[in-house]
Protein backbone atom coordinates (compact mmCIF):
# COMPACT_ATOMS: atom_id res chain seq x y z
CA UNK A 1 0.00 0.00 0.00
CA UNK A 2 1.65 3.43 -0.98
CA UNK A 3 0.55 6.73 1.34
CA UNK A 4 -1.04 7.63 -1.47
CA UNK A 5 -4.41 4.82 -0.92
CA UNK A 6 -3.61 4.73 2.99
CA UNK A 7 -4.16 7.72 3.85
CA UNK A 8 -7.17 9.06 2.15
CA UNK A 9 -8.40 5.84 3.28
CA UNK A 10 -7.14 6.69 6.98
CA UNK A 11 -9.20 10.35 6.28
CA UNK A 12 -12.70 8.16 5.23
CA UNK A 13 -12.70 6.56 8.32
CA UNK A 14 -11.78 10.00 10.05
CA UNK A 15 -14.60 11.36 8.73
CA UNK A 16 -17.21 8.39 9.68
CA UNK A 17 -15.95 8.71 13.61
CA UNK A 18 -16.14 12.65 13.38
CA UNK A 19 -19.63 11.87 11.92
CA UNK A 20 -20.82 9.52 14.52
CA UNK A 21 -19.79 11.45 16.99
CA UNK A 22 -21.68 14.67 15.97
CA UNK A 23 -24.85 12.77 15.98
CA UNK A 24 -24.36 9.92 18.79
CA UNK A 25 -23.10 12.30 21.42
CA UNK A 26 -24.94 14.32 23.43
CA UNK A 27 -22.55 16.79 25.12
CA UNK A 28 -21.80 19.94 23.42
CA UNK A 29 -18.31 20.01 23.93
CA UNK A 30 -17.92 16.41 22.47
CA UNK A 31 -20.22 17.74 19.73
CA UNK A 32 -17.11 20.22 18.89
CA UNK A 33 -14.66 17.70 18.99
CA UNK A 34 -15.85 15.53 16.43
CA UNK A 35 -16.90 18.29 14.10
CA UNK A 36 -12.99 18.69 14.09
CA UNK A 37 -12.07 14.94 13.68
CA UNK A 38 -14.59 15.36 10.61
CA UNK A 39 -12.89 18.23 9.61
CA UNK A 40 -8.98 16.81 9.78
CA UNK A 41 -10.54 13.30 7.72
CA UNK A 42 -11.51 16.00 4.77
CA UNK A 43 -7.97 17.31 5.07
CA UNK A 44 -6.43 13.98 5.15
CA UNK A 45 -8.31 13.03 2.13
CA UNK A 46 -7.23 15.83 0.62
CA UNK A 47 -3.39 16.01 1.31
CA UNK A 48 -3.13 12.32 0.39
CA UNK A 49 -4.59 12.36 -2.80
CA UNK A 50 -2.51 15.32 -3.24
CA UNK A 51 0.64 13.25 -2.64
CA UNK A 52 2.46 11.66 -5.31
CA UNK A 53 4.59 8.95 -6.16
CA UNK A 54 7.43 9.08 -4.30
CA UNK A 55 9.90 11.18 -5.83
CA UNK A 56 8.14 13.54 -7.03
CA UNK A 57 6.62 16.90 -4.96
CA UNK A 58 3.76 16.90 -3.44
CA UNK A 59 0.81 18.91 -5.08
CA UNK A 60 1.08 22.50 -3.77
CA UNK A 61 -2.58 23.47 -4.48
CA UNK A 62 -4.35 20.91 -1.97
CA UNK A 63 -1.59 22.35 0.89
CA UNK A 64 -2.45 25.48 0.63
CA UNK A 65 -6.43 24.58 0.90
CA UNK A 66 -6.13 22.77 3.91
CA UNK A 67 -3.78 25.75 4.97
CA UNK A 68 -6.54 28.09 4.83
CA UNK A 69 -8.92 25.20 6.27
CA UNK A 70 -7.32 24.51 9.47
CA UNK A 71 -7.39 28.65 9.95
CA UNK A 72 -11.03 28.63 9.46
CA UNK A 73 -11.72 25.32 12.08
CA UNK A 74 -9.54 27.69 14.70
CA UNK A 75 -12.02 30.19 14.01
CA UNK A 76 -15.34 27.90 13.97
CA UNK A 77 -14.24 25.98 16.79
CA UNK A 78 -13.20 29.25 19.23
CA UNK A 79 -16.51 31.06 18.33
CA UNK A 80 -18.68 27.20 19.02
CA UNK A 81 -17.06 27.54 22.32
CA UNK A 82 -17.41 31.39 23.20
CA UNK A 83 -21.63 29.87 22.61
CA UNK A 84 -21.24 26.84 24.70
CA UNK A 85 -19.87 28.86 27.38
CA UNK A 86 -22.13 31.33 27.32
CA UNK A 87 -25.10 28.90 26.74
CA UNK A 88 -23.57 26.86 30.07
CA UNK A 89 -23.69 30.49 31.65
CA UNK A 90 -27.22 31.42 31.34
CA UNK A 91 -28.84 28.02 31.41
CA UNK A 92 -26.64 25.52 33.65
CA UNK A 93 -26.95 23.42 30.39
CA UNK A 94 -24.23 21.37 28.39
CA UNK A 95 -26.42 19.41 26.20
CA UNK A 96 -29.86 20.92 24.14
CA UNK A 97 -31.47 18.84 26.45
CA UNK A 98 -31.84 18.28 29.80
CA UNK A 99 -29.84 15.14 31.37
CA UNK A 100 -31.31 12.45 33.07
CA UNK A 101 -30.19 12.17 36.76
CA UNK A 102 -28.42 8.57 35.84
CA UNK A 103 -26.03 10.00 33.15
CA UNK A 104 -24.90 13.17 34.18
CA UNK A 105 -21.78 13.52 32.21
CA UNK A 106 -20.32 16.63 33.78
CA UNK B 1 9.55 -0.63 7.59
CA UNK B 2 7.79 2.83 5.94
CA UNK B 3 4.63 0.57 5.70
CA UNK B 4 4.55 -0.42 9.07
CA UNK B 5 5.35 3.46 10.40
CA UNK B 6 2.32 4.29 8.40
CA UNK B 7 -0.22 1.95 9.84
CA UNK B 8 0.88 2.16 13.04
CA UNK B 9 0.65 6.31 13.02
CA UNK B 10 -3.08 5.46 11.18
CA UNK B 11 -4.30 2.79 13.76
CA UNK B 12 -2.79 5.24 16.63
CA UNK B 13 -4.72 8.35 14.90
CA UNK B 14 -7.92 6.42 14.41
CA UNK B 15 -7.83 4.93 18.26
CA UNK B 16 -7.51 8.24 19.51
CA UNK B 17 -10.28 9.73 17.78
CA UNK B 18 -12.35 7.12 18.43
CA UNK B 19 -11.14 6.91 22.16
CA UNK B 20 -11.95 10.82 22.57
CA UNK B 21 -15.28 10.23 21.46
CA UNK B 22 -16.21 7.34 23.41
CA UNK B 23 -15.07 9.00 26.53
CA UNK B 24 -17.64 9.86 29.12
CA UNK B 25 -15.14 12.42 31.16
CA UNK B 26 -14.95 15.39 29.34
CA UNK B 27 -10.99 16.49 30.20
CA UNK B 28 -9.91 12.93 29.01
CA UNK B 29 -11.65 13.78 25.74
CA UNK B 30 -9.72 17.22 25.32
CA UNK B 31 -6.16 15.87 26.26
CA UNK B 32 -6.55 13.12 23.70
CA UNK B 33 -7.87 15.69 21.46
CA UNK B 34 -4.96 17.61 21.63
CA UNK B 35 -2.83 14.27 21.40
CA UNK B 36 -4.99 13.94 18.03
CA UNK B 37 -3.70 16.85 16.69
CA UNK B 38 -0.27 16.49 17.71
CA UNK B 39 -0.43 13.00 15.59
CA UNK B 40 -1.56 14.32 12.67
CA UNK B 41 0.86 16.82 12.50
CA UNK B 42 3.60 14.11 12.26
CA UNK B 43 1.09 12.53 9.67
CA UNK B 44 1.36 16.42 7.84
CA UNK B 45 5.40 15.72 7.84
CA UNK B 46 4.91 12.27 6.65
CA UNK B 47 3.24 13.32 3.44
CA UNK B 48 5.42 15.42 2.97
CA UNK B 49 3.68 18.88 3.75
CA UNK B 50 5.77 20.68 6.64
CA UNK B 51 4.33 24.05 6.27
CA UNK B 52 0.59 22.25 6.84
CA UNK B 53 1.80 20.34 10.06
CA UNK B 54 3.41 23.36 11.35
CA UNK B 55 0.08 25.32 11.14
CA UNK B 56 -1.73 22.50 12.35
CA UNK B 57 0.62 22.28 15.80
CA UNK B 58 -0.03 25.77 16.24
CA UNK B 59 -3.38 26.02 15.78
CA UNK B 60 -4.79 22.59 15.73
CA UNK B 61 -3.23 21.51 18.41
CA UNK B 62 -2.08 24.39 20.53
CA UNK B 63 -4.67 27.35 20.22
CA UNK B 64 -7.86 24.52 19.75
CA UNK B 65 -5.99 22.56 22.93
CA UNK B 66 -6.19 25.70 24.95
CA UNK B 67 -9.91 26.98 24.14
CA UNK B 68 -11.07 23.90 24.99
CA UNK B 69 -9.06 23.47 28.28
CA UNK B 70 -10.54 27.09 29.02
CA UNK B 71 -13.82 25.58 28.20
CA UNK B 72 -13.59 22.40 30.75
CA UNK B 73 -12.65 24.94 33.76
CA UNK B 74 -15.81 27.05 33.08
CA UNK B 75 -17.58 24.15 32.97
CA UNK B 76 -16.17 22.16 35.96
CA UNK B 77 -15.55 25.78 38.20
CA UNK B 78 -19.28 25.66 38.96
CA UNK B 79 -20.02 22.39 41.03
CA UNK B 80 -23.89 23.11 41.29
CA UNK B 81 -25.16 24.57 38.04
CA UNK B 82 -28.15 27.16 37.57
CA UNK B 83 -31.60 26.09 38.17
CA UNK B 84 -32.88 24.50 35.08
CA UNK B 85 -36.34 26.43 35.58
CA UNK B 86 -36.43 28.65 32.86
CA UNK B 87 -37.72 31.80 34.26
CA UNK B 88 -34.40 32.42 36.82
CA UNK B 89 -31.78 33.27 34.82
CA UNK B 90 -28.57 34.33 36.35
CA UNK B 91 -27.93 38.29 36.57
CA UNK B 92 -26.44 39.98 33.43
CA UNK B 93 -22.75 40.24 33.42
CA UNK B 94 -22.50 38.30 36.87
CA UNK B 95 -20.40 35.32 35.33
CA UNK B 96 -18.05 37.10 32.46
CA UNK B 97 -14.60 35.52 33.10
CA UNK B 98 -14.39 34.97 29.07
CA UNK C 1 33.09 2.17 1.80
CA UNK C 2 35.87 3.39 3.61
CA UNK C 3 36.95 3.09 7.67
CA UNK C 4 35.71 6.35 8.51
CA UNK C 5 32.14 6.71 7.30
CA UNK C 6 31.62 2.54 8.43
CA UNK C 7 32.45 3.68 12.29
CA UNK C 8 30.63 6.88 11.94
CA UNK C 9 27.44 5.11 10.86
CA UNK C 10 27.83 2.62 13.67
CA UNK C 11 28.21 5.04 16.05
CA UNK C 12 25.08 6.59 14.56
CA UNK C 13 22.88 3.46 15.23
CA UNK C 14 23.78 2.87 18.11
CA UNK C 15 22.59 5.94 19.27
CA UNK C 16 19.67 5.78 17.81
CA UNK C 17 19.15 2.52 19.79
CA UNK C 18 20.41 4.09 22.72
CA UNK C 19 17.69 6.97 22.34
CA UNK C 20 15.05 4.56 21.49
CA UNK C 21 15.48 2.87 24.52
CA UNK C 22 15.43 6.07 26.67
CA UNK C 23 11.93 6.58 25.01
CA UNK C 24 10.75 3.03 25.89
CA UNK C 25 12.25 3.41 28.96
CA UNK C 26 10.24 6.69 29.96
CA UNK C 27 6.91 5.59 28.34
CA UNK C 28 7.01 2.39 30.86
CA UNK C 29 8.25 4.69 34.00
CA UNK C 30 5.20 6.60 33.20
CA UNK C 31 2.65 4.04 33.07
CA UNK C 32 4.28 1.93 35.92
CA UNK C 33 5.21 4.56 38.62
CA UNK C 34 2.99 4.84 41.78
CA UNK C 35 1.80 9.27 41.91
CA UNK C 36 1.95 12.09 40.01
CA UNK C 37 5.72 12.83 40.87
CA UNK C 38 7.62 9.97 40.28
CA UNK C 39 5.84 9.95 36.98
CA UNK C 40 7.49 13.67 36.37
CA UNK C 41 10.65 12.14 37.26
CA UNK C 42 10.62 9.53 34.48
CA UNK C 43 8.59 11.75 31.51
CA UNK C 44 11.21 14.69 32.05
CA UNK C 45 14.18 12.90 32.50
CA UNK C 46 14.65 9.35 30.59
CA UNK C 47 12.45 11.09 27.56
CA UNK C 48 14.23 14.36 27.33
CA UNK C 49 17.73 12.30 27.39
CA UNK C 50 16.63 9.70 24.70
CA UNK C 51 15.84 12.76 22.89
CA UNK C 52 19.28 14.16 23.18
CA UNK C 53 20.34 11.03 21.99
CA UNK C 54 17.90 10.67 18.98
CA UNK C 55 19.56 14.40 18.12
CA UNK C 56 22.88 13.70 18.73
CA UNK C 57 22.39 10.59 15.88
CA UNK C 58 20.81 12.86 13.00
CA UNK C 59 23.12 15.12 13.69
CA UNK C 60 25.87 12.84 13.00
CA UNK C 61 24.08 11.30 10.13
CA UNK C 62 23.23 14.88 8.16
CA UNK C 63 27.19 15.64 8.71
CA UNK C 64 26.47 19.67 8.08
CA UNK C 65 27.61 21.76 10.98
CA UNK C 66 24.20 24.20 10.70
CA UNK C 67 21.87 21.12 10.69
CA UNK C 68 23.68 20.19 13.77
CA UNK C 69 23.48 23.28 15.62
CA UNK C 70 19.91 23.46 15.26
CA UNK C 71 19.31 19.98 16.64
CA UNK C 72 20.69 20.89 19.47
CA UNK C 73 18.98 24.72 19.93
CA UNK C 74 15.98 22.33 19.38
CA UNK C 75 17.09 19.95 21.92
CA UNK C 76 17.90 22.80 24.34
CA UNK C 77 14.56 24.51 24.00
CA UNK C 78 12.77 20.96 24.41
CA UNK C 79 14.50 20.77 28.05
CA UNK C 80 13.73 24.30 28.88
CA UNK C 81 9.92 24.13 27.84
CA UNK C 82 9.50 20.59 29.79
CA UNK C 83 11.13 21.42 33.09
CA UNK C 84 9.16 24.55 32.89
CA UNK C 85 6.16 22.50 32.32
CA UNK C 86 7.32 19.72 35.19
CA UNK C 87 7.43 22.68 37.47
CA UNK C 88 4.14 24.17 36.66
CA UNK C 89 2.68 20.25 36.89
CA UNK C 90 4.22 19.38 40.32
CA UNK C 91 3.60 22.42 42.02
CA UNK C 92 -0.05 23.05 41.29
CA UNK C 93 -0.79 18.73 42.00
CA UNK C 94 1.28 20.07 45.31
CA UNK C 95 -1.11 22.89 46.14
CA UNK C 96 -3.91 20.78 45.05
CA UNK C 97 -3.01 18.37 48.16
CA UNK C 98 -1.93 15.17 46.39
CA UNK C 99 0.62 13.70 48.64
CA UNK C 100 3.82 11.89 47.22
CA UNK C 101 3.88 8.60 47.34
CA UNK C 102 6.17 6.65 50.15
CA UNK C 103 6.68 2.88 51.54
CA UNK C 104 5.14 3.81 54.75
CA UNK C 105 1.98 4.83 53.34
CA UNK C 106 1.50 2.07 51.00
CA UNK C 107 1.97 -0.90 53.82
CA UNK D 1 12.96 6.40 -0.86
CA UNK D 2 12.72 6.56 3.05
CA UNK D 3 15.88 4.65 5.18
CA UNK D 4 14.24 1.58 6.37
CA UNK D 5 16.93 2.25 9.81
CA UNK D 6 15.10 5.71 10.40
CA UNK D 7 11.66 4.32 9.75
CA UNK D 8 11.86 1.68 11.87
CA UNK D 9 13.14 3.89 15.03
CA UNK D 10 9.76 6.49 14.20
CA UNK D 11 7.85 3.13 14.47
CA UNK D 12 9.35 2.23 17.95
CA UNK D 13 8.58 5.94 19.07
CA UNK D 14 5.34 5.87 17.48
CA UNK D 15 4.44 2.81 19.61
CA UNK D 16 6.41 3.97 23.40
CA UNK D 17 3.78 7.04 22.37
CA UNK D 18 0.89 4.94 22.25
CA UNK D 19 1.60 3.48 25.72
CA UNK D 20 1.25 7.45 26.78
CA UNK D 21 -2.64 6.79 25.81
CA UNK D 22 -3.16 3.96 28.11
CA UNK D 23 -2.15 6.36 31.07
CA UNK D 24 -4.51 8.94 30.09
CA UNK D 25 -7.16 6.54 30.04
CA UNK D 26 -6.30 4.86 33.73
CA UNK D 27 -4.88 8.29 35.13
CA UNK D 28 -6.47 8.91 38.42
CA UNK D 29 -5.85 13.13 38.50
CA UNK D 30 -5.85 15.70 35.57
CA UNK D 31 -1.92 15.85 36.13
CA UNK D 32 -1.41 12.40 35.42
CA UNK D 33 -3.23 13.15 31.61
CA UNK D 34 -1.08 16.57 30.75
CA UNK D 35 1.72 14.35 31.80
CA UNK D 36 0.64 12.05 29.07
CA UNK D 37 0.23 15.14 26.79
CA UNK D 38 4.05 16.39 27.41
CA UNK D 39 4.88 12.63 26.64
CA UNK D 40 4.07 13.22 23.36
CA UNK D 41 5.46 16.79 22.84
CA UNK D 42 8.22 15.12 23.13
CA UNK D 43 7.67 11.88 21.08
CA UNK D 44 7.12 14.75 18.31
CA UNK D 45 9.62 16.11 18.44
CA UNK D 46 11.27 13.70 17.70
CA UNK D 47 9.81 11.84 14.79
CA UNK D 48 9.23 15.52 13.57
CA UNK D 49 12.68 15.57 13.41
CA UNK D 50 13.17 11.74 12.01
CA UNK D 51 10.78 12.31 9.32
CA UNK D 52 12.91 15.62 7.93
CA UNK D 53 15.88 13.83 7.72
CA UNK D 54 14.37 10.84 6.24
CA UNK D 55 12.40 12.79 3.57
CA UNK D 56 15.02 15.33 3.06
CA UNK D 57 12.50 18.18 3.78
CA UNK D 58 14.31 20.33 6.16
CA UNK D 59 11.18 22.39 6.77
CA UNK D 60 10.24 19.95 9.15
CA UNK D 61 12.92 20.65 11.78
CA UNK D 62 11.14 24.12 12.42
CA UNK D 63 7.24 22.50 13.10
CA UNK D 64 9.43 20.18 15.56
CA UNK D 65 9.81 23.64 17.41
CA UNK D 66 6.60 24.32 17.89
CA UNK D 67 6.18 20.80 18.92
CA UNK D 68 8.57 21.70 21.75
CA UNK D 69 6.27 25.00 22.59
CA UNK D 70 3.49 23.52 22.46
CA UNK D 71 3.96 21.12 25.68
CA UNK D 72 4.47 23.79 27.95
CA UNK D 73 1.77 26.00 26.47
CA UNK D 74 -0.83 23.51 27.11
CA UNK D 75 0.51 22.88 30.56
CA UNK D 76 -0.04 26.44 31.37
CA UNK D 77 -3.36 26.62 29.92
CA UNK D 78 -4.13 23.23 32.33
CA UNK D 79 -2.47 24.81 35.51
CA UNK D 80 -4.04 28.15 34.90
CA UNK D 81 -7.90 27.00 33.77
CA UNK D 82 -8.82 23.51 33.82
CA UNK D 83 -7.31 22.55 37.02
CA UNK D 84 -8.37 22.49 40.79
CA UNK D 85 -12.15 20.46 39.48
CA UNK D 86 -11.47 16.85 40.92
CA UNK D 87 -10.15 14.42 38.59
Amino acid sequence: MSPATLYPLAGAALFAVGVYGLLARRHLLHKVIAANFLGSGVFLILIGLGKRATGLTPDPVPQAMVLTGIVVTVALTALALALIKRYYSATGLTTFEPLDESEDER
Amino acid sequence: MTVAFDVLLIGTLLWIAIGSLSEAKLFKSVVMFVVFGLFLAIAWVRLGAPDVALAEAALGAGVTGTLMLDAVGHIRSRTTPYPLDPGEHPAEGEDDDV
Amino acid sequence: MDFARIALTVIEYALYAAGAFFFLAGSIGLLRFPDVYTRLHSLTKADNLGLGLVCMGLAVRSGSAIVALKLLFIWMLVLAAGSTACYLVAESARSAGIEPWTREARR
Amino acid sequence: MMDPVLMGLGAVIVMTAFLGILRIQRGPSGADRMLAAMLFGTAGVALALILAEAAGAGGARDAALVFALLGAITAVAFVKRAWGAGD
